[in-house]
């Protein structure tokens, strides 16, 4: 059943705006990142969520206090989507002690596990079994928390998507696995990786409820979650949620990606998802150009805030990490 | 009171008040529920805890580390059993990757109180690909604890306090000893990590030697008694971390030191512990440091190769009577 | 499409006895062996093929010379049917170094590499990626061989299932997977390991041609076989076949089984794949009684000539082994 | 005639080479076709070759390592490449239980000529997965080769000596040498396994290293000439097999050692190293042996911190300087 289909309500305004500020946070955090990286800033990886913002947005929207996130290596929008701190995002990634991981851990694994985000991960498709984990934690604690695992198609081709996600399946954990599927694994098309695009018939297969929906509609993407999560707290999960989207450029900041095709690259551009977040805020709400401008500035700001924040922290000492060696 | 037990059954009690005492402890493992676990470890904790507390899961050792560890980040106590520690090798990108390194990784913030109980070692003709004894990959790994008992009373101590730490616990076991039995006393039993244990005080030789190696140990102990030599036994129960402080102190004493692994000697645990106590100890060691260990072959069938690949209790001997010149060096197993 | 419907000829009389011949062989080996088991002549672990032998049978009989097959824990079957010498097998069982692997292996690893066999497997769901490899070497020589691999429904559960027979799609190999589900793997039923246990449909969900046969039905086996060699050596390969089968007894030779129902049991046992190839080349060929009582005869007698001759070998000596080690 | 090339260069040429004389040599990895691969080591080569023998895979290291195992063992040449060895994690069972054991278990009838090409060290900040040693997993498991070169000429010659025997190999290269020069004869270069290269003379004290440690031991050789110590810096180029007998002859010229190693002190190659050192060559030594290793602890992001975790040019020279009781010993990096 499409997701169109099950919409009980239209949307309030306060989503259509929370799903446009969070969209509009990423789109900043991203651009402006990556200035930062090429002034020096910035060392090791950088993977921009830019392009795939609509998930995130919509996934996020749809949880609450007390449920729990897993990430990729691609993994900024998840954590802003989550209500990260950017303060401590920015820090992170200019490896200062005021970071979320203290320097310790950079764009790669940025975590705040007190607010159940378990962290972006640097091995493609590990973020299943911990989030799968993390749901069967909650199952032995009894609450009703749904724990979600963002993955990518590439993340569909490691093995443990299939062993945890069966565990799951027997287990009916309260889970669900989106699939960022952006047809790309670095420079290698999907179409190259698997007969069968369409990943989420590898959730049929084992019995789990799965479906598919545009990633670059935010509002699509909310609304199927909405009812996956329902499900999930009804003791139905797990789900499977394949989004399709089309990253806006390379793979890491220093890719240029010329293997990305322009039409492809131009027909998902046309279909921004921060564009379509701002238009269903305005045509939905009529809210004016004026307030618009007013939620991207305070964004802006906070963003530059940040970074100022950022720079002014300092690193962790050698004296600090001697001692947490000793610790170890 | 004090009563004699198996070590399987010393391991069951642990896991047992532990998820008496505490409701997030849990157990998923391969036939460990309805069935009892292969080496019974953990039967009759179905009837008492129930089926979400203690699973049965299909074969599929990634997913299980990666399920296990996840819910330790998410402030769960797993306990995941692997059949044979040689599967745990489908489980390494978890332990090594993420288990490992998620506290550092989150500056601290992210604890994994996850345990991985398996055993190794040798024992009839099971083969190369169910007789192999893995430590050192483990010991290698930093944010890993390793632990591995020797004895009943160590068995539940040191499950005890895993239970209650918060670091990814490495808990080896060995095929060999669970149906050994030792004094264990009734009631609580914790047993810190990184407190080696003397099985036997000696004065000539320090013979050290953990799991499936200590009862060899000993024998060999007794009988180089006979011959006059007092050795002593040290376990070191817990690999990581290690009682360099014992270590050192022992070496001190006896000058002379044997080091007993049943894992390969190429890269073992043993040369480790063999480089610390040179390099601390240089000075007083009155003779090269033996170790006697697995051969550098994967384990045969054929159970007189078995026999071959591993240590027995006449290699230990010949090793201490070297460490006295009492025996010239033959070519050491390597 | 069902195999049945496929059967272009009836089969020949050649081909029904060599059924029965293969079929009655790995009982003979297995209930003969077990018995050695019992008098301590075989130590280590000895998994049973009683019961799944119309899968070994079916498949062997639709290879040709060339081909390769991988093989599980529970490797006899498919290593009789293959073509294997019983005297090396019994040999290896001994740990004598007249066996396949000079004692140096046992039941969970022979093989017999200048055949093409890649041999039995301890590490359950290995033979796919290792079968799928040499799959992946018949295509670089460029020769039309077929690979099998025989798994098992516990196998399919392994991460490398899905990451390998994906690599076995999307680069065509000539390569077959059998699955014997035969419903548990020691204890654990199949339901209680996935909510889907048509395994088959794992195989369709990354575009892999999927079949399901009765695994106790040699004929049928075959029949579905023989389309898909024939498919592999057109190029239209891989192609997944699950045979439903159940054990005769036990998981190994110390397992008494007990959580096997008695009415599943009796179901099988109804249809015993030796008793369906006898009846098949009986019925079909009208073959007497004693010509079938001298196939089994001979057959009875080739394994007790096995033993003798293993009694009689000697084990690999220490110096041997050291040579090895020196070399390896 | 000699030409100056890059350290991926020369593995470029190594596998052209091969390539062209061995329809049987393949290469699969992830972006090395299309792509050339990440470090650029496979460029030109799909046009070269096609895209039968030169493929791209979809991420799963381990279905590739098994798949690379299964098509050595059925008489091809595979070259897995894995992009970083912290993902050879997800592949350890098909090395350690298939690849390392099945010419054990087929009492020597099967043999397995796979080569596994990967990269490690510290670079960048690439954090705790991105930047592991681990040659110390490998070199424990009987039956896998483990080659580590640290100039082109060396990665050129054992690569072509790899896809010539007979057995498995994991050959580990170093994010930080790609871009480096060396000499490299034209023409045929073939260098056998284990045979260690003294990269330069020297005989106050041996400096053993590999990988991206010789670099910083050939800078720290410099400078203690300067103040008049001549270290010999030993290469052993292959840690599986280990020249032993070179390493002994060094060390019973200079009775002093230093062993270099990037990965993590506890349980590494450089322990083993130590232990042989000691085992025989115990009354020649007129100090201890130090051991110059990475911290216990996963490498952080931070590029201070990661810059602290693995061994600089001043501690070697720290080490070799106590060696010859030049400087007091102090708490050695563990
Ligand atoms: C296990 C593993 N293999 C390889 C890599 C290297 N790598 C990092 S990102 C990436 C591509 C990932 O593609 P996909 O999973 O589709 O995610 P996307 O980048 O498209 O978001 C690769 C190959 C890795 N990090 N982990
Ligand atoms: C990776 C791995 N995990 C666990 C085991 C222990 N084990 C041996 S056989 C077996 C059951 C196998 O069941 P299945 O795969 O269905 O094959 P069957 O025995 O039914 O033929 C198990 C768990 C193993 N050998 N390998
Ligand atoms: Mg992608
Ligand atoms: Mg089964």
């Amino acid at each position: 059943m499409p997701a169109s289909a099950k919409r009980a309500n239209a949307p309030s305004a306060e989503l259509l705006e929370k799903l446009f500020r969070t969209a509009y946070k990423i789109r900043v955090f991203e651009t402006e990142g990556i200035k930062l990286y090429r002034q020096g800033l910035i060392r090791g990886y950088f993977h921009p969520y830019l392009g795939q913002e609509g998930i995130a947005t919509g996934v996020c929207a749809a949880l609450s206090e007390g449920d729990i996130i897993a990430s990729t290596h691609r993994g900024h929008g998840h954590c802003i989507a989550w209500g990260a701190d950017v303060k401590k995002m920015v820090a992170e990634l200019l490896q200062k002690e005021s970071g979320y991981c203290r320097g310790y851990g950079g764009s790669m694994h940025i975590a705040d596990i007190s607010k159940g985000n378990l962290g972006a991960n640097g091995i493609v498709g590990a973020g299943t079994p911990l989030g799968v984990g993390a749901a069967l934690a909650n199952q032995i604690k009894g609450n009703d928390a749904v724990t979600v695992t963002f993955s990518s198609d590439g993340g569909s081709n490691n093995g443990t998507f299939l062993e945890s996600l069966n565990l799951a399946a027997i287990w009916n954990l309260s889970y669900v696995l989106v699939i960022e599927n952006n047809h790309y694994a670095v420079s290698t098309r999907i179409e190259d990786s698997t007969r069968e695009p369409d990943l989420y018939k590898r959730g049929l297969a084992i019995g789990v409820e799965s479906h598919q929906v545009d990633g670059n509609d935010p509002l699509a993407v909310y609304h199927l979650m909405r009812d996956a999560v329902q499900k999930c707290r009804e003791g139905k999960g797990p789900i499977l949620i394949e989004a399709k989207t089309f990253r806006h450029m390379g793979h890491h900041v220093n890719d240029p990606g010329k293997y990305m095709p322009e039409k492809e690259l131009a027909h998902y551009k046309e279909r921004d998802p921060v564009d379509r977040a701002r238009n269903a805020l305005t045509e939905m709400t009529g809210i004016d150009k004026s307030q618009i401008d007013a939620i991207e500035e305070a964004i802006r700001k906070e963003f530059d805030d940040a970074v100022e924040f950022s720079k002014a922290s300092r690193e962790i000492t050698l004296a600090e990490f001697q001692q947490f060696i000793d610790s170890y | 009171m004090t009563r004699e037990i198996m070590y399987r059954d010393a391991l069951r009690e642990a896991i047992d008040e532990e998820m008496a005492a505490n409701p997030l402890v849990f157990i998923i493992g391969e036939g460990i529920a309805e069935r009892g676990g292969s080496y019974k470890v953990t039967e009759g904790l179905l009837g008492k805890y129930g089926p979400k507390r203690v699973r049965d899961t299909p074969i599929a050792e990634a997913g299980m580390i990666g399920v296990g560890v996840g819910a330790a980040i998410a402030g769960a106590r797993p306990i995941v059993e692997i059949l044979y520690v040689d599967f745990a090798m489908l489980g390494m990108d978890m332990l090594v990757n993420q288990a490992a390194k998620f506290r550092l990784m989150t500056g601290g913030n992210g604890r994994v109180p996850f345990i991985m109980r398996t055993q190794g070692g040798t024992g009839g003709g099971v083969a190369a690909q169910h007789s192999q004894s893995l430590e050192a990959m483990f010991y290698h790994v930093p944010g890993l604890k390793v632990v591995i008992p020797s004895q009943p009373a160590d068995a539940k101590g040191l499950l005890k306090y895993a239970l209650r730490q918060q670091d990814p616990v490495i808990f080896l076991e060995h095929k060999h000893l669970y149906m050994t039995k030792g004094p264990v006393p009734e009631g609580e039993l914790v047993i810190e990590f990184g407190k080696a244990d003397i099985k036997r005080p000696g004065k000539d030789v320090t013979i050290i030697a953990w799991s499936n190696m200590v009862p060899r140990a000993l024998e060999a102990a007794a009988k180089l008694a006979e011959e006059g030599i007092e050795a002593e036994v040290l376990d070191p129960r817990t690999l990581v971390p290690l009682d360099k402080e014992a270590i050192l102190a022992s070496v001190a004493k006896t000058n002379r030191v044997v080091i007993v692994q049943e894992a390969v000697r190429r890269g073992g645990v043993a040369s480790d512990i063999c480089s610390i106590i040179q390099e601390e100890a240089f000075y007083s060691l009155d003779a090269p440091v033996e170790i006697v260990a697995g051969l550098n072959i994967p384990v045969p069938f054929n159970l007189e190769l078995e026999k071959a690949s591993v240590p027995q209790v006449p290699d230990i001997i010949a090793a201490a009577r070297r460490t006295l010149h009492l025996q010239p060096r033959a070519l050491a197993a390597q």
